[in-house]
Formats: C-alpha cells, structure tokens, sequence
C-alpha cells in the first residue's frame, strides 16, 4: 500500500507539503459536513497524488468513491448531486482528463444556474493536477488556461501549503463550481518531484482558519517592478526575485492566488507603486490569464506604465517529452531573470 | 406484449381500463390535452412572429411523457430534453409560468434567462432542461445519487430521444448507474428520428432497449402511444428502484407529429410511415377509450377539454402581460453566494 | 425539402450569402480533389445552416456522410480518416456542440502530428456556426474563444461572402486541422436573421481564388483610431464606423479573419498610425482574442499609444434567452460607437 | 471453447502447433521474448534512476499483443494504449527506435517528442500511441474508415484495457464502426484491473465482449495468455473484415505481472488471483510448447533469446549514445505546411 504522511499530529506539527495540507482540509471538511464526499479514479488507494490517501478508513466508501473510467460521467453524476444538496469533490488524477467532460463543465456545471434563473446552485470543487511534468504533451496542459474564460466557474491555483489549505476549506463551502488546480510539482507527494523554493513546504496553522476567494497575495513586497505570477511558476519567481533583492532590485511579486474570480486591483496598485509589469505563467503565451491581465492593465492602468507588459509564458506549442526540449519551452528562471532585467532597461 | 417493430406502428391489444382510478384516468387525459393544446397554440404564436427562439415541439409524443410522469410522485424529479414543453407539463409546470417562459418574460419559470430549450421549474421536480444531446442522463444518476446517499426514497426519470443512445455521456451515465444501483429511470422516447436521420441509419440494431443488458440493467422496449402503458412501465421500474434495485431503461416507441424544429417540415418521412403514425395519435385513442369507459362521460371530457382551452388562453395571456426582465439584472445568478 | 439557392449560375452571379460562397467553395474543392468528404448531422439535407444543401445529389452518399449523435466519434473518426489521407470536413449544427468532442480536438488532434515528431499531418475542416441567436445559454457560445489558445489548431472567422469562400477554399487545401467559424446571424440561410451591412452579401468572382489564412484585412482605412472586430461585430462596427466618417471621425476598421494564426503586425502597423486601439468581439470579456491581442500590443507597440486600449465584448456571463438581455449584454452598435468617443476624449 | 470467468484464471486446452508454420511459430515467440526482455530492461533503468518520464510495462500482456499484430499484414495499422511498448513492439517498431523514444532522443520512433507514453511509428503501421483512455477507439475507426472508402484491403486494429470500455468516446467508435460497417478490430486486453480498480467495481456485467451486442457486431472473450488462440480469433475478425463484414469486438483476459505503473507496487491484488495468473505467465507457457514440438529445438530456442538480449543490449547503447534533440528545435512540427 502507498504511504505518505497521512495526518500530522497537531501536537508536533512539521511544516507541510501542499497535498497534506489538502488532505487536511479534505479531512476537516468532511468531519464538517456529511454532505461532503469525494469521488474519483483509483481514490480508495489515494488517488494520482494521494490527495484522498487514508481517507477511507476514516469515512467509508460511500464517501470516498472509486469510480470508472467515466469522466464525463461522474462530472454529470456530480452536478446532478450537487443540484440535490450533497457537496462533491471530484479528484482527478491528472487535471488533463477534464477535457474528456468539458461539456459537462462548461455547457451544464457553468450554466445550469443561471439558466434556470437562479433556481439552483452546483456546490463542486474539481481537484486538478496541472502543468507539465515529464510526461509528454497529453499530460502537461495547463487546464487553468483552457477554462479561464468561461463565467459561472471560479478558479483557484494555490501555490503554498498554507494557501492550499485555507483557499480549499474556502473552495469546498463555495456555492458555486471551484476548479482548484495545483501544479504537478507542488503537491510533494511521495515519489514525485517538488519545487525547490523557500515556501514550497511550509507551517500551516492548527486551528482553523480560511482564504477568500478571490483576493491576491503579495508574497514579496517590492518597489521597482511588479511580477505576476501563480503556481509553479511563483516559486521560481521568488527564486529570481530573491537573487535580485541581494543585487539591488526590488521586485514586488504578486500571487493571484484565484484566477476567476481575480484580483486585478491588487495589481493596479502595485503598478502604481511600481510603474512596470512582468507576468509569468506556465500555460501557452496565447489566450491565458497573463493576456487577460495584460489587457486589463493596459485598459484602466496604461497610465501608470513606464514600459511595455512582458509576459514569460510557454511559446505556443504542445509539450515536448524529451527532457531536455520541455525545459527549454517551459518559462525557468534564466527567462524570468532575463526579461525583468530587460524590462528595467526600457 | 405483442412484438414491436421499429418501421410501422404495432398497436398492442388494449387492456380493459376497469382496474384504474378514474382520476387517474382524467389526470392522465387532462395532462395530455394540456399539452396537445399549449403545443398548438405555440405553434400558433410561432407562425404569428409573435414568439422569439426556436421550438421543439412534442405533438404526438404526449402519451409518454404523460404516461411516465404520472408513474412518480410529486417530490420525484425528472430531467427534460430539447423538446421539453411535454415533459415540463407532465411533470406539473405551470403552464402560464411555462407560456412566459417562451416569450422570455421575468414571470417565466426560469425568470426568462432559459427559454424553450431550458424549461423546467425545481419545485415540482422538473430540473430545467438540458438541450444538449445525451448530457442530460448522467446528471439524472447524480441526483437519483443523491436520493439514495440520503435514503429520501425519491427517483431520477431521465428523458431522451433515441438519437441521445449513441452518446457517450449516455453510456456512462448507463453504466454508473448499473454499477451502484441507483434509483433512476431511463425512459427514452424513441420517435423513430434525431432531426431527419432514422434510427436505422444510426444503430445497426434494432431497438435501443437492447443495450440495457450492455450495462447489465433490465431494459424493454414498449407501445410509447397509449399512456397506460407506459405508466405500467414506468410504475414497475419505479417500484423496483425506490426498492433499491437499481435502474430500468424503458424505451416508448412514438412519433413527432410535425418536424423537428419549427422550420422543419418534416417531409423526409416517407408518407407511408407517417400515416401510419399519425392513426396512432394518441389523444384520439385515449379519448375514445375513456368514452368506452362507463365512468367518464362524453360531457366531463368536453368539459375537461374546454377548461384546458381556458388555462392556455389565460396563459397565453399572463405571458403576454407580463414584464421583460429588468436590463439591470442580466448579471444575476451567474454566481450563488 | 429546403431550398435555398444552392449554386448560382455563372452567367448571371447576382450577390451571394455567406453560405452561398461556402457551398460554392466546398462543391469546387470537392470537385477538385476526390479525397475531400463531408460528415456530420442531417447534412444530406443541408445541415443546419444549409451549407451542404444540395450536395448528395452530386457527390452520393459516400461523401456526403449523416452521422449519428456520436460528435467525440465522428470527430475521432475524421481524425483517424485524416491521418490516413482522406480530408475531412466536419459540418456541425452549432458549434456549441463541439464540446462534447473537446477532448478529441485539443488532446489528439492539434497534438498528434507534434507528439509523433511530424510523422502524420490532419487535414480536417470543422463548419463551425458560432455565436448568440437567440436560442439561450446553450447555444450561444463564441467557440472560437475556447480554443483560441491551443496550439495546433488554425482558427478563421470570416465576415463577408467573399472571404468566406476565399478562406474556406484555403481552409481545405490547408494541411492542419482548422476551426471555421461562422456567426450564425451570418450564413444567411433561408429562414435565418441574416445581418445587415453593406457587406453581409457581396460579389463573389466567379474565377478561382483563395485567401491565404493568416492574413487580416483592412476593411476600411482610416487615421484617426484602429478599430479591430471580426465576425458578426465586424458589420456592427463597420456600420458605427461609416456613420462617424460623416461626423468627421476617420475610423480604421481591421477585420483579423483568422485567429490562428493573428495577423498582429497590421494591427502594430494601424496603431502607429492611429495611436488609438479598440478591439471588438462578441465572446465573453474574459480570455477571448481580444485580451491577446491588447496584450500583444501592450507588450510590443505601447509606446505608439496615446490612450488605454480598450474592448467592447460581452461581459462575463452565459447569455440569457430573453430577447431584452441577450441583447443588452452583447456588444451593439450604440456600445461600440460609445467607446470609440470616450476613448477619442481619453 | 471452456467457459471463461472474469474471477481467475482458466487455462483452456491447449491445440496442437501441428497446423501452424514453424517460422510463425518462432515469430510469435521472438516478439513475445523481444517485448518481455525490453520491458525487464526498462524497469531496469527505470530503478537506476537513467530514464525519464513516466513507464507503464506490459510484462504478462505479450501473448495478447503479439498474437493479434502476427493476425495481421505489415499494411495494416494498430492503435496503441499507455501501455503501448509492447503493442509497438509487437506490430515491428525497432527496439532500438523505441528505447531511444522512452529516453526522449532525436533518434526515438517520434524523435524525442512523444515518449512512453506516444511510442509508434507509422512506417510499420503503429499509430504513435493516444494516452487518453478510450479516445483511441474513433481513431482506430477512422483509419479503417478511410481504408473502406479507399478500397485499400487495409484493416485497423484497435488496443484497448478493460478500463476503456467505460469511455463515451469508446462507446460512440463501436457504434459507428457497427453502422458503417468499418474494417476494424476493437482489440481489449482485460488485465481485470484499470490502476488499482477490479472491473467488478466498474462493470455489472461479466465480460467487456458482451457489449458488442448493444452495437450489433460480434464479440467474443477468450483467454488472452495464449498467443494462438489470440492469433486465430484475430485473424477470423480480419478476414471478416476485409471481406466487407464490418467491425468485431475480441477480449482477451490476461494479467499485468507488476503495477500499474513504476512507482504501483500493484499490492491492491488479492494474493490468490496474483498466484493463479502468475502461474499462467505467457512466456514460459508458450515455451514448453515450442519445446513439445518437433521442428524446434532448444538449442534453437536459446539461440532466439540471446539473439533477442543482443538487440536489446544495442538498443540500449544506441539510445544512450544518441543525442537529445536540439533546442532549436523545440518549435518544429506543430504545424504541417
Ligand atoms: C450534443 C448535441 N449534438 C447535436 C445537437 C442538435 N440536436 C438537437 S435535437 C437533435 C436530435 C435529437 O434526436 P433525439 O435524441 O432522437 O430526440 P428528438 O429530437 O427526436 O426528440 C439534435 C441532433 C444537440 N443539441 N446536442
Ligand atoms: C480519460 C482518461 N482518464 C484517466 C486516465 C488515467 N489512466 C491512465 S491508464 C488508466 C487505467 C486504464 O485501465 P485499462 O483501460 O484497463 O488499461 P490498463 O492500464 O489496464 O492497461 C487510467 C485511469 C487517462 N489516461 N485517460
Ligand atoms: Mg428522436
Ligand atoms: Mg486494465
């Protein structure tokens, strides 16, 4: 059987990886609420990155649901439960399978509210394992970026055990469909690879406590260039952002946290402070959050601009397996480095 | 059962309606002359210019969805297709609220923000339709889901048309419902057409029924023209699920009187199908065997009849008097708080 | 049956519909090349849009294909035809329905020929009719939207008759799979609200031509302000534009034609010239072409700017049904000329 | 044939080899040796930490893949699963093609870009492998679609596991190949389980091929570790199939030896059904018979499975002296011009 650390005692408590926080919400959310259950592939062992690890034993399958390979199916299963009063997470085991139910997302979970006029709600939250991670272009979309445009849905892609944990408990008592999307490389589940950075694994409170939706975080404050940027993709920000401070340049770095609902004046008062704007994303450059933002500066706050909006982002292009050329397209932090450089030089 | 077949209407021998409830019997008549005469007068409105969208309409299909809504309780739910008027009706929509509905009026059921395609009202269990072909059905399992997970004893009936069979949400939903017994019914009403395309062309076996022993439920395929029948049917199912014995496909073979869709003639039938069909109507065949029935008379059906005609007028009516929804409340509902 | 007028004779080519030069530019390259076949629902007698009336007659059954409800099936299936040199054209009723087959599109077929390291191409149209008319939430997406960010994919959404035909005939010839987008309020067909500009029915030349994809299309020149809109709004915006020119305001109005590729560099270049950009399109605010290209424009000509840019689309929400809200919430012609003058005081 | 049951492992009696040419013989178990030497090696490396990505083996699988691609000609194409080496390996794609494909070099089958998990290449009529479950099934139709229309003769095999068979997209690809009457073979390796999951859990029905009925095409489930009795069944269906009679559904049960993938110790088994397939491993079995024959030898045998470790040893060193691609390169293919 997989074994991770399941439950830390609260007496000792370490620092966290990302998916113990969220199993700890998970936990505590269904020790809340009986009307919340889980259901997925393979969950009863854990699921793809033993998000539901140990949960059985404590609820019993009717709560912890292994379910066929259906996902258009247990979407639909779960909306039609929803709309009845239970309060489902679907956990899947790579975010890139939603595509297989995207009609279920867009055209009934997204809409079904408001076609009806108000008549229902569709309590949901979709756990979904993002990004690439050395497994060729079929498992490395950035789902975030796909269902971005689409109202009636919120989106939220934590980066910190601490976030994790509170915009969760905060995702699961929404009302409404929560995409929560977690990089592959930050869950720091047992056997996969986790993002090196100083807040990757980290303290998260015992007691209880939650995130609102939809509000940004300054995770480093800054003086002279505001960067953007969630995920995976945060980390190396900080990273970069950490290294300049020591050379002399303050980078203020914003973590959107939610991207629908998202908190663009966060942003405008940085660019205000800072009159420059580099946004990183992970997704292809082409139609993702960084562009709405970009637009969105460039429409009430171009004023305030010094400079151009760069954006680093993937070139548009599936992803490469081979190692070596999915490194080379994925934004790392020589290109982040490099463009706010470039951008201070403007 | 005498056997069916998928090219011309077989019309079973008709059972004695001794062993039911007259009001039963009126419900299930008044229900279908509801629909018989919302749909004409939709129709009507269409053809004024008087009504926006588009319409699907169920002439002819009456006597399923009747037939099968009347099998649940008031607190049972069903989901609705496309051509979803009838459904909404059978289940017991308003059919002023419904009429508004149409028009995209604030009184409508779904406040005008759905229209024809999305019709449905929650309080008498008729979730707002879902006009995407097959979408439907495994969110009908998730709510019948629901009603086992919270023992309410409550069923799912899912409607669908037979062109719905050959998607996979379908299939899915077919399955997880096997899979964990849920208190569903799968009632498909099967007009022999998706659009202009024949079922022949689509599925190289006859009857969409014969799929249920893929999911490993039971399935029948069954005379969809005469409302007892189907009630029989659904009744059955019903019983079995509310019993815990999971879900039932019931495939009612019927026929659409006119087109598709409003614009839609409907002339790739061949001529020969069609009057064959259209002897089947089933209004005029009900209506004659309740006549045959010593406690209905000519005079309470006449009656019946016309107080329908004056629930449509004054539907007709309120949707017409009725408000557009206010401009500054296009924003609301997108999000629950 | 329907009828419409399917193939105008040469000799007297009065105005054609949009869906008139489409026909015309599928029954010539269908004549043209045998490989070229048409599958979809009810298509042998039209289609929705009435695209493909009349075309069993001269083309059989063999290629003039009546699908089953099956859009993830057939779609596979012209992927795999594709691969084997056959090419496809996928007729769907609305584009809306293109969801249910997402999977299929975004996972196999844009990702195919890069995964297998260029061994296979995918010829394959997609007659996608998008856009609000009327018929509720459902039936009301701006596909185009959705997969305007996948890389692999070629997106057209052509506005007059005259580009349909040219960029279908491309679209056909062309070795990748592409999403021909139409607004439904554009086709024309017998029985549908078609839009009124001086450009919704055309000349069509009689001679052969294409139009490479890729390319925009100034569709009126101006100084003052670079206007940007494609489909439905490009009419809607060429009308604002005409009844300013008599005020005295020269609008330059761009019509991008193609998504994907985007013919960015007009753009850049109409900017430089005008110093002012508004963008046009009816998909919802959020993540569409629109916030691309500003931020492709904040990110690489901010310095012609004068002003903010700014866009006129359709706030974030599924379109209601009734007739008063669909229209209050999609872009109109009130709207846009609103915001050319408020941008021109800006 | 002995009755199948989806609970453990029925060896059916074996046939004589007498009927079947010698050198199909040795093929078969050159490629079923060729598969399980490649797969050991892989996890191999795996272990040592040298290889990227992600693996799913298919150690216990070979007598499924390699008698179905043996049924077919070397024009005939073959989609693959996630668990597709052995299927590539089977169908003639180069091991050393293939190994450097796993490394993500410019020498792989799909140059570097596709990985484990898209191995394939068309020139032997390997289609680089789909990982999304069950979406390979319309392709498969697909190509069998343009091969009909095209009168090639051609057929198109599709692998599929047991867990697909709960897929839409699988669903609606079984239902046009049976309307159209398409060239192809629907093709499931039923290893009982889809990562940790029995099918009990997902299917309440017994066998996979009892659902070629729902579709009208023949189905039939034999045991899968025997690469003649796999042999013969395919060949049957493309002989159907070639002569115009349309799609056939064949299930072969087999058993994965390990996880579901490197990092799934597989422990979710129950000890008994491990033992009991264990027992049947495909490789060995097959052996013993060859032995039993006449026309080959054991020194002929060994003389194969060194040939075999040869291959392997050099697809290693040419994948590993192979370079990766260029970074230049990074942006080509994903248009066709
Ligand atoms: C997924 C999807 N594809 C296509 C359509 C367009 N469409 C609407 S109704 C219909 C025919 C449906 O046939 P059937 O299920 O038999 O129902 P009927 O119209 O006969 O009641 C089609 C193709 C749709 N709404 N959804
Ligand atoms: C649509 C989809 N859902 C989930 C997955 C993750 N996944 C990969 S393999 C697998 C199990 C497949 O089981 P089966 O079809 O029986 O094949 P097997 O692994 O047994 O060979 C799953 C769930 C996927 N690749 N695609
Ligand atoms: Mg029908
Ligand atoms: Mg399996």
């Amino acid at each position: 059987m997989l074994t991770d650390n399941a439950a830390p005692a609260q007496s000792a408590r370490c620092e966290l990886t990302v998916v113990q926080a969220l199993r700890e919400a998970l936990r505590e959310e269904m020790r809340r609420d009986e009307l919340v259950f889980v259901l997925g592939e393979d969950i009863r062992i854990g699921g793809s990155f033993l998000f539901t690890l140990g949960l059985v034993e404590e609820f019993g399958l009717e709560r912890v649901l292994n379910t066929p390979i259906s996902e258009a199916g247990f979407v639909g299963l779960a909306i039609g439960a929803a709309i009845q009063g239970l309060r489902p997470i679907i956990d899947f085991q790579y975010g890139d399978f939603i595509f297989t139910a995207f009609d279920q997302i867009i055209q009934q979970c997204a809409k079904l509210r408001y076609m009806s006029g108000g008549q229902i709600s569709i309590p949901l939250v979709f756990q979904l394992p993002t990004g690439a991670s050395g497994r060729g272009a079929q498992h490395a979309n950035s789902v975030e970026s796909v269902f971005y445009g689409i109202p009636g849905l919120k989106i939220v892609t934590p980066a910190t055990p601490y976030d994790a944990k509170g915009l969760f408990k905060s995702a699961v008592r929404d009302n409404n469909p929560v995409l929560f999307c977690v990089h592959k490389h930050l869950y720091g589940s047992k056997g996969r690879k986790l993002a090196e950075s100083s807040i990757s694994r980290g303290h998260v409170p015992a007691d209880e406590y939650l995130i609102p939706l939809g509000k940004a975080d300054i995770k480093k404050p800054g003086s002279d260039i505001t960067l953007v940027a969630n995920g995976l993709m945060l980390h190396l920000s900080l990273n970069v952002a950490e290294a300049l401070e020591g050379e002399g340049l303050s980078v203020e770095v914003v973590d959107p946290r939610c991207l629908a609902p998202f908190d663009t004046q966060l942003v405008i008062d940085s660019v205000v402070k800072t009159s420059r704007l580099v946004i990183v994303e992970e997704g292809s450059e082409q139609g993702g959050w960084g562009a709405q933002l970009a637009a969105d500066i460039a429409g009430q706050a171009i004023g305030y601009l010094d400079a151009p909006i760069l954006r680093v982002a993937t070139p548009n292009t599936p992803i490469p397996f081979s190692p070596v050329l999915e490194n080379a397209v994925i934004p790392d932090e020589a290109r982040i480095r490099k463009t706010i450089l470039e951008l201070m030089e403007m | 059962m005498q056997s069916l077949s998928i090219q011309l209407p077989q019309v079973p021998d008709i059972a004695s309606l001794d062993a039911y409830d007259a009001d039963l019997l009126r419900d299930l008549y008044r229900r279908m002359v509801l629909i018989r005469q919302f749909e004409l007068k939709v129709n009507d409105l269409f053809l004024q210019g008087i009504m926006p969208g588009t319409i699907h309409l169920s002439l002819g299909q009456e006597a399923s969805v009747v037939g099968a809504c009347l099998a649940l309780e008031a607190d049972d739910v069903i989901t609705l297709t496309h051509r979803g008027h009838g459904q909404a009706l059978a289940k017991g929509v308003s059919a002023a609220a419904l009429m508004a509905e149409l028009f995209g009026k604030e009184t409508g059921c779904c406040r005008g923000r759905g229209g024809s395609l999305h019709v449905g009202d929650m309080a008498v269990g008729a979730l707002p339709a879902i006009a995407i072909v097959g979408a439907s059905s495994p969110i009908a399992a998730g709510m019948a889901f629901a009603f086992k997970r919270q023992a309410t004893g409550q069923v799912a009936l899912n409607f669908f048309g037979e062109g719905a069979a050959n998607k996979g949400d379908w299939h899915e939903a077919l399955n997880l419902a096997a899979v964990w017994k849920l208190p569903v019914i799968f009632l498909c009403e099967n007009n022999l057409y998706g659009v202009s395309t024949h079922i022949t062309e689509v599925m190289a076996i006859e009857f969409v029924a014969e799929r249920a022993s893929a999911y490993g439920m039971p399935g029948s395929t069954i005379y969809g023209n005469d409302p007892i029948i189907v009630y029989e049917a659904v009744k059955t199912a019903v019983e079995r699920a509310r019993a815990g014995g999971g879900p039932t496909l019931i495939e009612c073979l019927t026929y659409r009187r006119g087109g598709h869709k409003r614009d839609d003639p409907g002339t790739y039938r061949p001529q020969e199908e069609m009057e064959a069909w259209f002897k089947t109507d089933p209004l005029p065949a009900f209506r004659a065997r309740l006549l045959a029935d010593a406690r209905i008379s000519l005079c309470e059906i006449e009656a019946l009849e016309a107080s329908v005609a004056t629930t449509i007028d004054a539907a007709v009516n309120f949707a017409l008097d009725s408000d557009a929804p206010a401009i500054e409340s296009a924003l609301e509902h997108i999000y629950a708080d």
